[in-house]
């Protein structure tokens, strides 16, 4: 089909200095695009536009190689249990290298759905009254990129309206997210690019449709007809994909449910790290320009992790990773669900 | 290996009653202050750490019915184990739904479904009025950034009722934030940015009557007056309303103190320790142990 | 869980004069939710303010019941291959019994999504310079129904405003949707009211939402376990349902996937009948109102018929029913799919 | 029973030569001249009836990746029985997305991935503007009532280029739609009502340059020119420019007529007969035979 394409050279065909990205996913526990960010970084782009709610390994990855120049987020950090704060970003916004635009999770996701369904704009309550809606704190506008010369870059952070129909007050109309570049990563795709994803889909699918070009990464390039025997299924049709990549891990170390579990241990890692400049730049020396490529850096993380990581196909995750101070009991029953439905 | 079935036939065994002081966690006592505000037919937005392991437990006690959304795109997972995250697989677990963000900020919550928020914040003011994107410094240029709204902002004005969950100290507790990121009672008016009643901000919306009805901090729990301001409500055990006072930076309102927070009971600790949170995924590792009467229960 | 009711209760519950109700499906083909439209038609109910696009075995007999007082439409007729035409609700509205507000399909579909996500209105810019614009054919504005007193009637049909975003032109901005009842078919319902769709969707999941209160009406009532282990495949939550109402073939004879096809035959029937008020009056007589209940009607249908319908569990309709003037080709392999995989 | 994988086997046996007048159907001849429309690269929102004929034959033979979506949610179905409605359960099978409207009419169509509409009307003005809403009397109290836009009006505004398929009668293709449901090249500029180029009402956004291209009738083909104005570019077999004139209300522009409408091939009437619709859903049951050397291969 052509879309095919591997990691390197999937980077090198949508990926340009200043081009806008969102990426998919959700926090550190869940379907980042990783390696997409990982190749980013090796090949070294620069002041990327990145619109996105919370991919968060694959945004510490671009912070710490220095690749954003404009970052429009909601929540920017790992993930709960493991570090709320992403202190790479937060040094490159102190120091002037990175327009950080502040919105929330809700406005994101609806502006993401307004660029997937077509519309300039979209309608959302909250949050009114946030100083998310100063207009001191609009920091693309003070930067000057509101100046309508970029078409990917709104003329409003937003404009605030009463309600001409129902009488409803005020409400808050965000623009559209237009990204030239979508990311998302898939369990399985077809080999003409139908995109199955199991367990929560985030902003996924607007991200999909939003953006102009959709790279998916994904476990498995499948066959299109085993994708087809259940279409309600399958979250993007064919036509939206242009480049499919088979990049195994592809997500680590955020999970990816059913294929492997979130590694908890990389990102406390990267936490401890990112209060040492030098100690990151040490750690992307080792491990994002050293390997040779994405499996030779899987080998440097190694086997016994990566069996640890593996995920039942049962439950999604794995039963096996100890998570918190004591390891994980075996439950086979589902004993809150059966709690409520019959001792109740 | 603990057979879990065992566990929960236990709970009913367990005494329902009051801990004495060292018996428990001052991190239990906080979560089961969270688990007290989770009413059977709520429907909760919940995240990660204290608040959900008040909701878990409160699942498996007061509030059979609740159910829990978490803000990634699950409602009503009934997790074997305790999730690490909201977007962690655990999560999703026999769930009624499993979506995405539009799932969970548009149907569920813009729409008018959810009935209590759980949340945290970096600082907050005396309307309730949350700080989760920096401390110190100007916007442009923070001593501390933290990670800005997420879904804090979104379900803080948008839920019928929020309750947050805040470490007590004087620069958290303060009279006006540096960044109001999640509007209390009082909020600004874009785009004059005056300062006003959010009854006033958000008139004639789904949503002006929604917002802070609850705090929980390390000292005591707070409620919100008429005026939509804070007052306390309960201490701690062993804490007084003029020590919650000296680690506020406003006049903190401590004439409407009702007595002491009240204290977990073995059962509900028995829950929490052994079916919500064994793993010790936010729960400290070194516990108070049980009496003896209840060790030989659960251990049996 | 007392969600579940008798197809009479819940029509008495749910349903009275003047409310405002919208439902799922799509034309004449798929998952009309027919038993309950029946079942108003006999309970006799008047004025309802009717918000759809295209549940049209549904719609004709409200229409021939003369049930509905407001008709927010985007395709009235039965399905393309049976006639476009309803000829009962063209008869209704020349004699001035109905207000019709006619809609595009895209602007219906957007105003339930508004409803359904809580938004006040949302933008869509077709059809720019069409009649369905024309401030003389606001029916109900005429009627004068916008007046604000109606909190389900927005004060405008639309407005249209320039993007102040990104420069594009003007838009048409639409209010949401919001019904009162919500009436969808589903195939399968949890017991606690998880709502589990096969096949195409239609508006079903914008219309659960944008309701206030939703009836599911289902062809099985299954353990809520089931649907709840592949929660991905599940279209609307518990919490959004009020109502289940189990009534095997509730659909008839628009078709419902994988449990049985649509009857093209009474579909011709009624076509003929419309042109004749008398004859629909007789047919009404027989079929609507002298039935005992559903079940009674079904027998009346017949099992000849029943069984020449039953949807294959594979393809999801039925391989024996004759659609056109000549037998269907049994046919067990994909052909098309397949040619255009492996021959071309 | 025929087997099916004989009768596509087939397909390449049958010679491509064009066919007699006799040997097809003026059904056929339509629905191969929409088939034409059909660029292999396109995505084609398609209704029911010849324009389905036409696109499932093309993607038989001229246009293999063409991706056909039917508005009720489904995107490239590969059926194995031709649907009897875009919501026919058999139009979903083996497709690449099942979901529902704002799928087709957000997601795709509004997003602008639709390249090409199939279409018809109860009348056409002469700038491809197509009234489905009503004929005769007035709005209000119509003489024949159609039924309202369907996807008719969104289609046939934002797909890039757009073909419908009419009746040729002098009150079907006329100067000015009683009801312009669906604008052509030329439209309302509402609130005004002002009669203006779609380019200008529809200025700025990204459907400026979206409308119709083409129109196949009962007796002829036509284009529109640069000013948005239709002109009869072939006529049918049999048929003379003439004839179509009068079978127009508005001054039909006969000047740039190229000559006839291709005839189908018979490789194109057996893809259509014996795979497309072999149950005679949409073509007539009786359709004139085939000569005898291809009869042979057919029955073969």
């Amino acid at each position: 089909m052509g879309k095919i394409m591997s990691l390197e050279e999937a980077v090198k065909t949508h990926i340009r200095d200043g081009v806008s990205i969102a990426m998919g996913g959700f926090t550190g526990f869940n379907r980042n695009p990783v390696a997409f960010a990982w190749e980013i970084v090796r090949q070294g782009y620069k002041d990327l536009h990145y619109i996105v709610g919370h991919p968060s390994c694959a945004t510490f990855l671009m912070h710490a190689g220095g690749n954003l120049g404009i970052h429009e987020n909601s929540w920017c950090g790992f993930g709960e249990v493991f570090a709320k704060v992403d202190l790479a970003g937060a040094r490159l916004l102190r120091e002037g290298k990175m327009i950080f635009e502040d919105w929330s999770h809700g406005q994101q996701a609806f502006r993401m759905l307004a660029g997937a369904v077509g519309a300039p704009f979209i309608a959302y309550y909250a949050p009114l009254g946030s100083d998310i809606l100063n207009p001191e704190y609009d920091a693309m506008k003070k930067a000057g990129l509101r100046d309508g010369s970029n078409p990917r870059i709104p003329k409003e952070k937003f404009i605030i309206m009463d309600d001409p129909f129902y009488g409803g007050g005020k409400v808050i109309v965000v623009p559209a997210a237009k990204p030239e570049v979508g990311v998302i990563h898939a369990q399985k795709v077809g080999d003409m690019g139908t995109v199955r994803i199991q367990g929560l889909t985030s902003e996924d699918k607007e991200i999909a449709f939003a953006c102009d070009r959709l790279v998916v990464t994904c476990e498995e390039i499948v066959s299109e007809e085993e994708l087809r025997r259940d279409p309600e299924n399958n979250l993007v049709p064919f036509i939206k994909v242009d480049t499919i990549v088979e990049v195994p891990y592809g997500a680590y170390p955020s999970g990816v449910p059913y294929y492997y579990d979130y590694d908890s241990e990389l990102i406390k890692t990267w936490d401890k790290l990112q209060r040492d400049e030098e100690a990151i730049r040490k750690w992307m020396e080792e491990w994002v320009y050293g390997p040779k490529d994405w499996n030779d850096f899987l080998g440097k993380v190694g086997v016994d992790k990566l069996i640890a990581l593996r995920a039942s196909r049962s439950t999604g995750y794995s039963g096996h990773m100890q998570r918190g101070k004591n390891p994980s009991p075996q439950v086979f029953t589902p004993f809150s669900w059966r709690r409520k439905a019959e001792e109740v | 290996m603990k057979n879990i079935e065992n566990v929960i036939a236990k709970i009913n065994q367990i005494p329902d009653e009051v801990a004495r002081v060292g018996d428990f966690h001052l991190n239990e006592l906080m979560a089961l202050a969270a688990s007290r505000e989770v009413n059977n037919d709520d429907v909760v937005f919940a995240g990660t750490g204290l608040p959900m392991l008040g909701i878990l437990t409160a699942q498996c006690l007061n509030a059979p019915d609740a159910v829990l959304i978490y803000e990634s795109g699950i409602l009503d997972g009934r997790s074997m184990h305790i999730p690490g995250s909201v977007a962690d697989q655990r999560a999703s677990f026999m769930s009624s739904q499993l979506g995405g963000l539009m799932d969970t900020f548009g149907y569920y919550l813009q729409r008018g479904l959810v009935t209590l928020g759980f949340l945290s914040g970096a600082s907050i003011d005396k309307y309730g009025g949350v700080n989760v994107t920096y401390l110190g410094g100007d916007y442009y240029n923070p001593k501390h950034r933290f990670t800005g709204s997420g879904g804090n902002s979104d379900i803080g004005t948008m839920a019928k009722r929020t309750v947050f969950i805040m470490l007590q100290e004087k620069r958290r507790f303060i009279e006006r934030n540096q960044y109001t990121t999640t509007p209390g009672w009082w909020c600004y008016d874009w785009p004059s940015g005056d300062w006003k009643p959010k009854k006033e901000v958000w008139k004639g919306t789904p949503f002006a009557e929604c917002g802070p009805v609850g705090v929980v901090s390390n000292m005591g729990v707070f409620r919100f007056d008429d005026n939509g301001e804070m007052y306390l409500e309960t201490c701690h055990p062993g804490v007084t309303p003029e020590q919650v006072k000296e680690n506020c930076s406003f006049d903190l309102n401590i004439s409407r103190v009702t007595g002491e927070t009240p204290k977990p009971t073995y059962r509900q600790l028995y829950v929490l320790r052994e079916i919500v949170d064994p793993e010790r995924l936010f729960l400290p590792v070194s516990l108070p142990e049980y009496p003896a009467g209840i060790k030989e229960i659960v251990e049996a």
